[in-house]
């Protein structure tokens, strides 16, 4: 186990990216951290202007990559530091998260809320919810699986992304 | 699975402003108490429950006040409160979930003389279809009504040709007793 | 090839209790382009920063990640010693790990994995990072105000008392706005016009206030420190550098039957006039709808009436005057519109204004609004000061004040409170009180908001001294009966149902922005709010800034106010206004979108998202000159960073510097497991 | 047909374009025509074979078309809903095409098809389109059907995927996907695609993996559908065209009732109506969000 | 013209002149009525007072059969007939849930699809039709017309198709008759409405209230559109006289009625004869140039033969 | 080597089998689930459908639409490479149409050409295609017109067509043979291949004629032609999607790219690619020889017919006619070579 993996004691701990505005929800995260609100660790931010920036493909990059949950956070509605990029992203993530939904993704592994700067409280609720939430769920190794560890075919297995195309021995 | 928990235990009846929202989808705590709609209302100097004080006991949860007073069965649904309220009340349509609750008995009693007119009236239709009014007199009469003051000018309006001596019953008979019942059903489901 | 240096900070006990920071340096050692890893117990302090400095000078490093606390906190510090290390200060970013992981978890182990996670997300993302160069933009340190009413003259007056040029747009005849007509102001009753009307006179002496009267904002391009304003200055008919107001003129025009604006129909003007005697400029101006020379002229026939013309000693009458565009480069605006009242009439001018049909839709002569009875009052108003009815000009002895018409009534008006009416109409029934010693004031009200320095104990004043009725209840109905108006009402308080008759009734109308706001906004590309009122960037930490940069507001435009308040946003504005022309040069963060112009297809999503306008349409020409794409370009000067149009770009064609899509992308793989 | 042949002519000897894009008889039964003669116009047909939606010919991604000059183009109502979204996004200025409405009663789905059309033939995007001639049209000829009612299968396809547990829909997409090859002929034929270089092309960063695995599948897939949320004009070309037989008109029709839905709005070939993915309502449903 | 019909229970029982007149004028004025098949009681405000949903449905199953008929809209010429069925269609039309229960009441598949009229609605509608067919027109009959409470509020049900607060329709009908409508105050008061049995007393304050307006205002009659009214401010005017609280005898009509003369049509068509307040005093205003018989007389004995 | 044997119904069923139980995949063409006939993999013969032409020729077997080459790792600035085997297991594809089998014979030429491609050949290895004989085609047929036939021999190890009860084995390469050999119990004695002449006249009348059988007239005028306007207007109904080089037996090109899993690791894959999309020939300047379809659609004829036969003297061609089937705008390729030949001969030209 490298140093990357959380640590797994008696049980799954899920990986869950989250992808948060700078002028609500991180500021939100950095005043929980200032009040020391306890909270689960298992969440790993990373920081965006605004939550208009937060494209769907950061979502599926992350799924691809090994997330077992998202978290999209920022503003709450006309709290935009930049007017309109919440309104924006909730049009999106709307559409989004209805899309994911069709295609078989479990829509509780994707948190959308508003954190404000003020909701220090709230952020933790937040991540240990989504922790809570995507730990019942297990990883998702639905996604993971979706190529194969070519590793394995260096064993001489045929690479299962072929069934269907290649007989399989 | 959440970290807060939600619920509904603590015991005790709902509040009559939930209730009320809950029938009608409009919120009492809208109401700032500013008397327009008593101001206009006709019967304001007749009873002792104008509009804005329904309002008002409605989102203090009085239903004791509120089952005390005629108030409720004086209005007239001319609905002029809830035109001319300047915060979309409707007190005339928070009147009707009133009336519906205490009609339904179980919260204080409606005054006799209009609760047996409207539950003659609703007789009338549910045993013929539409209204028979000579009907509706007679059972009025019958039903707790007070003396009718208008016996004596009866025969006037029969005179000329008013009143119906027979009820006409309308043939999809079994389909309107079927709506009052399953109402009924409905409504009394919790 | 990254050489990336990883400085984690134990920040005393505040990391290094929970965090294992010398693992965590440890660990970054491995990842790939990292060149250098070391803790310490302080980094911000001086030793710190010096071995961030010298790490760069001496490993060469092209990126530094300060593993400690919020960059909230410190990246400026950073960044700052990284710069002076002769890197590249936008190479230097931080990983939270304090805010983000010690001070929220108590697992050790936990929270030293999670440090190191964080910290190789920043590793990952500033291996992608680019230099990047401060935006510096040329000011033009010249301000536009738009409004000529109490506010913008306040803020045209503080801005060129500052030093600075002011270009003054007033889209009526003379300056003075609302506050002109006012009869006495709350809550110490001194003359409106005679604190005023020296401030209109100073406007027009400045040696550096620029007044365009009767004139109106055409179009708006450019950005901070760069507008470009022009100005259609209307036609008044006179030519300014001739008149010198001695108001011949006005004396012989025959249409002299004119409501007059000023008087709010109240009083009578003619077809050319001067709204007012202390009007500023001091010129008459030919209202070309209501002049019998013009109204003749638009059914083609002949000239008739030139009486002014020949009145006039100097010639200055030109009937002939054509409107006039004038264009001005500004490098601040600051609007101050001001507000309009809400009318009672069937007539409203949005659909959601119903007016008040129960009220009789203003048709009852002597039901007027607040602004009527100001002219009423007022000692140059039409009646001279005397309170009399316009119906047949007798003096009411019962005069009855409804407060919130319009106001507080999403119904009808609007949701929102006025703000000013408990006060004007405390004082308009102490007005009436001096003036009509019999009479009796009534006044039908909600709740009374006199939130101001002595405005309580005005409006206290009324009740208790001046002898003002005051009823706690909305009217349901008003009627004309004989020559009374009759009023229902309720008295909530008393519980009882009112029907009063009255001699007069005083509508307390709401405040509304002046119509053609929403225009004059789409122009500024400004946003407003649902009823028209200008937004404001922030709600309490940026109240007269619009989330235009260099845009500023003042006064009722933004929301009622009353006189302080808009003159202090006034001065407020001055204030930004001249911090803004401090320097010669304007200085932005380099976090901006930027085209890749061979990539970009011009579907202008990224346009459509903007909320500042920031995107602009560029040619791209072949050889001949003929344009075969239209692109979009990013004004780097009106961006504001937020990345939105790089999220919307479908080819992504667009990035936005320091958060980079590349950066993202590297930030995500390094959580990968 | 004689009408539109009648027009085109008059176009093309007029010089009012020159070239018109229609459908004519190929060796596979209906296909494109670009016409640049007179002469030419005779060889235009429109039946319910002309599935092909030729706006994408329109995009400015083609500069072997560009070429051609002015063209006047034949557009179905569906059609117009591509014309209209490529002038909306600055793609042709109106002016610079001439657009000869054909009034349509409904196609089939394949154009060397010698089946009649009838409910049993229709394409399934026909099914309930209440258009019997478009509004951008600078001209229109010919007669429509009646039309056909629903129900669409992809509907109840989409109702039927939607009523499975999650599990379900992801065995079947994951069925589905595993399929694509990329060879991108969905983004091809595509009249909204018209970016000079795809997202998918872009290797700084490769959000979407070029592989056709089931991952990169999975990305291209998902960001196409975000791409054409609200933009895309249910012409029902990517999944026509598809050589793997994948139901892509599932996932494009389902974001389409989404956006309908949640934003009350349906592709439209008024160019002037704003897309609803690139506005906003501040009272917008946000039920999703905590 | 073809438009639905619901009588109400008035139009058949104790208003039934208002029907007479209603249909001895459609027919002048190329407007058929149709019937809403074996319609039922709108459930007035006893329904919706003591159950929503009992309010909603009884009016809602009138308009699923109207539109199992093909009906379009349906014109309900009493006031609280027609505020009953508009709100029902409104309340249907607003809150799908309410829609899906009705319909389960019902047991009938209701679109909800039929647009409700009132009398002023319609009769605004054929302005013109009235003016020319004016042949009697009622010169310098003064006349109040009388909105009460439900014909043009709330403007969410009505739709808005006259201000709430300062309607005009039923002016403007008149004057299209001839008549000459007075300025006065009540015209949207309300006359007691459905306490006119069980409290009396409330109903003869109101309506004295009204009467005394339209009398000061120099009226020759009230001009009515609701039974209701009707009832109240002419049947009761004799209860008024009993409680002093008005003298005098106004003719209240039927707004159809007054169309209807305008016409000349015969007064026993339009039962004039069936107020209990005379209307010879209009009639004879209108005499010249009436058709047929002249003053109509009022006595009940002089109708009761012909109605059964 | 052509000896013949024959093969009842029966047995071909107890051959797959008998096949599957030792381990051996098949494929074969069978039923998708969108109701399409492509190659799949099968449990039994039943599951075999003969009528109508897979959807997908034979080259995804050999040259699959993404392969991985080897992995990496990286740890500080060291790579290491984890090399992936090209040693595959056996299989067996029965039922493959002669114009599909014909194709792979084709590419080992390019496959081995400059050097040996070792997934390729490491899966030729392992695989044996067994044909069945066409019954024929439709219009867009024209194996015929490139030196093939409906029941041409060409890359298969085995050819099989109908007779009687069963089918008459040609048995073409010694891999078929071993086939037979290791499962001689399914073979036997039976009707010659003259009992199967009707069946394959039929075929081949069914598809000549559709072009010209000219491949050196084109070829001439391709090499000959290079600007002439006739691509300008064959291209302009050509949306560039690619859709006939991704069902093109032949067309092999692709692309290599290397995918990070993680930080540290990740893959180099081959992924299919065609000349048809912009991208293909564009280049990290920006610049692009081939910038637009007209140039694209030329090379896609020219490769087949002029450079293919230039290098390897081979068609990269065997006019299985899938290319025209799958076109959504209906470019056709029987019609492209009749003009050519037409123009060639001088009885045509650009329209």
């Amino acid at each position: 186990m490298d140093a990357t993996t959380p640590a797994v004691a008696g049980g799954f701990e899920p990986r869950i990216t989250a992808f948060v505005c700078n002028w609500c929800t991180y500021t939100g995260a950095d005043l929980a951290g200032t009040s020391r609100l306890q909270m689960a660790s298992n969440v790993r931010i990373i920081r965006l202007p605004c939550t208009g920036r937060i494209d769907p493909m950061f979502i599926t990059k992350a799924f691809e990559r090994g997330a077992d949950g998202i978290i999209v956070s920022g503003c709450h509605p006309a709290d935009c530091h930049y007017n309109a990029g919440n309104y924006h992203a909730r049009r999106r993530f709307a559409i989004f998260r209805e899309l994911m939904d069709f295609l078989g993704v479990d829509t509780g592994r994707i948190t959308f809320s508003w954190v404000s700067a003020s909701e220090g409280g709230k952020w933790r609720d937040v991540v240990n919810d989504a922790v809570t939430r995507v730990r019942a769920l297990g990883p998702f190794t639905d996604y993971r699986k979706l190529v194969v560890d070519p590793v394995a075919t260096a064993t001489g297995v045929v690479p299962p992304e072929h069934v269907g195309k290649e007989v399989p021995a | 699975m959440g970290s807060h928990e939600h619920s509904h235990d603590h015991s005790g009846p709902e509040p009559l402003a939930a209730r009320v929202q809950r029938m009608t989808g409009l919120n009492p705590a809208c109401c700032y108490q500013c008397g327009k709609c008593s101001a206009g209302c006709p019967m304001a100097a007749e009873t002792t429950l104008r509009p804005h004080d329904v309002m008002r006991l409605v989102a203090r949860n009085r239903l004791d006040k509120l089952a005390d007073a005629d108030g409720l069965w004086l209005c007239l649904t001319c609905e002029t409160c809830t035109s001319r309220c300047p915060n979309g009340c409707d007190p005339a349509r928070t009147m009707d979930a009133l009336r519906e609750i205490f009609a339904a008995g179980k919260d204080g009693k409606p005054p006799k003389a209009i609760s047996a007119f409207h539950k003659s009236f609703l007789n009338q239709v549910r045993n013929h279809g539409r209204l028979f009014e000579m009907g509706l007199i007679m059972s009025y009469k019958l039903g707790g009504g007070p003396m009718f003051a208008d016996v004596t000018t009866t025969p006037s309006v029969l005179a000329r040709g008013k009143l119906g001596l027979a009820p006409h019953n309308v043939k999809g008979m079994d389909e309107v007793r079927r709506i009052f019942a399953a109402c009924a059903e409905e409504e009394a489901q919790p | 090839m990254a050489r990336i240096g990883v400085f984690v900070c134990h920040c005393g006990e505040n990391i290094g209790r929970t965090v294992d920071c010398h693992g965590v340096a440890e660990a970054c050692k491995d990842v790939p382009g990292v060149v250098h890893s070391v803790d310490y117990k302080y980094m911000c302090s001086d030793p710190g920063q010096q071995m961030v400095k010298n790490a760069i000078a001496e490993k060469g490093l092209t990126g530094v990640v300060v593993a400690a606390c919020s960059p909230h906190m410190h990246e400026k510090t950073f960044r700052r010693a990284t710069a002076g290390a002769g890197l590249n200060p936008f190479l230097c970013e931080m990983a939270n790990v304090r805010e983000h992981c010690s001070w929220i978890h108590e697992d050790r182990e936990k929270a030293t994995v999670k440090a190191v996670d964080i910290t190789k997300t920043i590793i990952e993302k500033v291996k992608r990072n680019v230099p990047l160069n401060t935006i510096r933009i040329p000011v033009t340190r010249r301000a536009l105000v738009i409004g000529g009413g109490i506010a913008g003259i306040q803020a045209a007056l503080d801005i060129a008392d500052g030093g600075r040029e002011v270009i003054l747009v007033e889209k009526g005849p003379s300056i003075g706005g609302h506050m002109s007509q006012l009869s006495e102001t709350f809550p110490t009753l001194d003359c409106s016009q005679c604190i005023l009307t020296p401030r209109m006179v100073e406007v027009y002496q400045h040696p550096r206030i620029k007044l365009y009267a009767y004139s109106e904002v055409e179009s708006v391009e450019g950005y901070i420190g760069n507008f470009k304003v022009t100005v259609r200055r209307k036609a008044r008919s006179v030519d300014e550098d001739k008149c010198n107001g001695c108001g011949a003129c006005t004396q012989v025009c025959p249409n002299k039957k004119i409501p007059s604006e000023f008087d709010c129909g109240l009083g009578k003007r003619t077809a050319i006039y001067v709204p007012f005697p202390q009007a500023v400029p001091n010129l008459p101006t030919v209202d070309r709808n209501k002049c019998l020379l013009f109204m003749n002229r638009a059914k083609g026939r002949p000239d008739t009436c030139k009486k002014c013309a020949d009145a006039c000693a100097k010639g200055a009458i030109d009937f002939d005057q054509q409107d006039r565009l004038v264009t001005e480069d500004v490098g601040a605006i600051v609007v101050a519109t001001g507000y309009q009242l809400y009318t009672i009439g069937k007539d409203q001018p949005k659909d959601n204004l119903k007016g008040y049909g129960e009220y009789g839709y203003g048709t009852i002569p002597d039901v007027i609004d607040g602004l009527q009875f100001e002219r009423l009052a007022s000692a140059s108003g039409p009646t001279s000061g005397k309170i009399l009815r316009p119906s047949d000009g007798k003096e009411p002895k019962r005069i009855v004040f409804l407060q919130c018409i319009g106001s507080r009534d999403p119904q009808k008006g609007m949701e929102y409170c006025s703000k000013i009416c408990c006060m004007y109409v405390a004082k308009h029934t102490m007005l009436y009180h001096h003036k009509v010693h019999d009479g009796q004031a009534t006044v039908f009200y909600m709740d009374i908001r006199a939130a101001g320095k002595g405005y309580e104990e005005f409006s206290r004043r009324a009740i208790e001294e001046e002898g003002a009725q005051y009823i706690r209840g909305r009217v349901s109905r008003m009627w004309r009966e004989g020559d009374v108006i009759k009023i229902l009402g309720f008295d909530t308080l008393e519980g009882e149902p009112i029907e009063m008759d009255a001699d007069m009734v005083v509508l307390a109308t709401a405040m509304r922005p002046q119509p053609g706001i929403d225009a004059l906004a789409q122009k500024l590309s400004v946003s407003y709010d649902q009823h028209g009122f200008i937004n404001e960037a922030h709600p309490k930490l940026r109240p007269v800034e619009t989330n235009t940069a260099g845009i500023f507001v003042a006064g009722a435009c933004q929301a009622p106010r009353d006189i302080p308040d808009a003159v202090a946003m006034a001065s407020a504005t001055a204030s930004k206004v001249l911090g803004l022309f401090a320097n010669e040069m304007l200085e932005r963060e380099p976090t901006v979108a930027c085209v890749n112009e061979a990539n970009c297809a011009g579907c202008f999503h990224c346009e459509r998202v903007c909320a500042y306008g920031a995107v602009e349409h560029k040619d791209i020409k072949d050889r001949a000159g003929n344009v075969v794409r239209v692109i979009a370009y990013v004004n780097p000067g009106v961006c504001q960073g937020c990345g939105t149009c790089q999220a919307t770009c479908p080819s992504k064609s667009v990035e936005l510097q320091g958060f980079t899509d590349e950066q993202i992308w590297g930030e995500i793989q390094a959580l990968g497991v | 047909m004689t009408e539109l042949r009648e027009l085109a002519r008059r176009l093309l000897s007029e010089g009012t374009v020159n070239a018109v894009l229609g459908w004519e008889e190929g060796p596979r039964g209906a296909r494109p025509a670009f016409v640049t003669t007179p002469e030419g116009a005779d060889t235009l047909i429109f039946d319910h074979r002309c599935v092909h939606n030729l706006a994408s010919y329109l995009s400015p991604r083609r500069p072997h078309l560009k070429r051609l000059g002015k063209v006047a183009m034949v557009l179905k109502p569906c059609d117009a809903r591509a014309v209209a979204g490529l002038i909306r996004e600055t793609q042709i200025p109106r002016d610079k095409v001439v657009l000869i409405g054909v009034r349509c009663g409904g196609v089939i789905t394949d154009p060397d098809s010698t089946a009649p059309l009838t409910e049993a033939t229709v394409a399934d995007r026909c099914r309930g389109c209440p258009d019997r001639e478009g509004h951008l049209a600078d001209h229109t000829v010919g007669t429509a059907g009646p039309g056909f009612a629903g129900p669409s299968k992809r509907a109840q396809k989409i109702e039927e995927l939607a009523a499975a547990p999650a599990e379900k829909r992801w065995a079947f997409w994951q069925s589905e996907l595993e399929k694509c090859v990329r060879c991108h002929a969905c983004r091809q034929v595509c009249p909204m695609c018209y970016c000079d270089r795809c997202l998918a092309d872009k290797t700084q960063p490769r959000w979407i993996e070029s592989s056709p695995h089931a991952r990169g599948n999975m990305a291209w897939h998902v960001a196409r559908a975000m791409h054409l949320a609200g933009r895309c004009v249910d012409c029902g070309e990517c999944e026509r065209v598809c050589p793997e037989g994948i139901p892509l008109g599932l996932i494009t029709r389902k974001i389409a009732q989404v956006v309908s839905e949640r934003y009350d709005f349906r592709p439209s070939d008024d160019p002037a109506v704003p897309a609803p993915v690139g506005t906003y309502r501040m009272d917008d449903p946000q039920e999703f969000i905590l | 013209m073809k438009i639905g019909y619901f009588p109400g229970c008035s139009l058949h029982g104790l208003s039934r002149e208002y029907e007479e007149s209603l249909k001895a004028i459609v027919a002048g004025l190329d407007t058929e009525l149709v019937e809403v098949d074996d319609w039922s009681c709108c459930g007035a405000s006893s329904a919706h007072g003591s159950s929503h949903l009992l309010g909603v449905a009884l009016p809602a199953r009138n308009l699923a059969i109207a539109e199992e008929q093909g009906l379009p809209e349906v014109l309900a010429p009493c006031a609280a007939c027609y505020a009953r069925l508009a709100s029902a269609r409104h309340e249907i039309s607003e809150d799908p849930q309410l829609a899906g229960r009705v319909n389960n009441v019902l047991v009938r598949d209701f679109k909800n699809t039929v647009r409700v009229r009132s009398i002023l609605e319609v009769l605004k509608g054929q302005i013109a039709g009235i003016k020319a067919r004016a042949t009697n027109p009622l010169k310098d009959l003064k006349v109040a017309c009388y909105y009460g409470c439900l014909l043009v509020r709330p403007v969410q049900v009505t739709g808005g198709y006259d201000d709430p607060e300062d309607p005009s329709s039923m002016e403007d009908i008149c004057k299209a008759a001839g008549a000459v409508p007075v300025k006065w105050n009540r015209r949207l008061d309300c006359c007691g409405g459905g306490l006119s049995m069980s409290r009396t007393g409330s109903v003869v304050r109101l309506s004295a209230a009204i009467l005394k307006d339209a009398k000061a205002a120099g009226a020759d009659a009230v001009v009515v559109a609701c039974p209701m009214c009707h009832s109240n401010l002419d049947f009761r005017q004799k209860a008024m006289k009993h409680r002093g609280a008005w003298e005098g005898d106004m003719p209240v009509l039927f707004l159809t009625q007054v169309v209807g003369m305008s016409m000349g049509i015969d007064p026993k068509t339009l039962g004039m004869g069936r107020h209990f307040v005379s209307t010879d005093s209009v009639l004879a205003r209108t005499a010249g140039t009436g058709s047929g018989s002249g003053t109509g007389t009022n006595s009940a004995a002089a109708v009761a033969g012909e109605v059964g | 080597m052509s000896t013949t044997t024959f093969i009842r119904t029966e047995d071909l069923k107890g051959l797959v089998a008998d096949l599957r139980a030792a381990g051996i995949g098949v494929a074969g063409p069978a039923r998708t689930s969108d109701g399409a006939v492509d190659y799949r993999s099968i449990n039994a013969f039943d599951d075999v459908v003969l009528d109508g032409q897979p959807r997908n020729s034979l080259k995804q077997f050999f040259l699959p639409p993404t392969e991985p080459l080897f992995k990496y790792q990286r740890k500080g600035s060291d790579v290491a490479i984890l090399e992936i085997s090209t040693t595959f297991p056996p299989r067996v594809i029965l039922g493959a149409r002669p114009c599909d089998a014909a194709a792979v014979d084709v590419l080992d030429k390019v496959m081995n050409w400059d050097y040996t491609d070792e997934p390729w050949f490491g899966r030729r290895a392992a695989t044996t295609i067994v044909t069945f004989a066409c019954p024929g085609g439709d219009r867009s047929c024209f194996c015929t017109s490139v030196g093939l036939a409906p029941d041409a021999t060409r890359g298969s190890d085995l050819l099989l067509a109908p007779a009687g009860d069963g089918y008459v084995v040609e048995i073409v390469t010694e891999k078929g043979q071993a086939l037979v050999t290791a499962n001689a119990k399914r073979f036997g004695a039976g009707a010659g291949v003259e009992a199967t002449q009707a069946y394959r006249d039929k075929a081949r009348a069914s598809v000549e004629g559709h072009v010209p059988a000219r491949p050196d007239v084109i070829r001439a005028w391709v090499d000959a032609h290079f600007e002439d306007p006739f691509w300008a207007e064959i291209s302009l109904r050509c949306h560039g999607c690619g859709g006939c080089a991704a069902a093109c037996p032949t067309c092999h090109c692709f692309d290599i790219v290397d995918e990070p899993e993680t930080l540290t690791e990740g893959t180099r894959r081959r992924n299919w690619d065609t000349c048809q999309t912009s991208v293909f020939t564009a280049h990290a300047s920006g610049h692009n020889p081939r910038n637009d379809q007209c140039g694209r659609c030329r090379q896609r004829v020219n490769h087949k017919f002029a450079i293919y036969p230039a290098r390897f003297n081979d068609i990269l061609c065997t006019g299985c006619g899938r290319c025209a089937r799958t076109c959504p705008a209906g470019q056709d390729v029987t019609e492209i070579l009749t003009r050519i030949v037409a123009m060639a001969t001088g009885q045509g030209g650009a329209a």
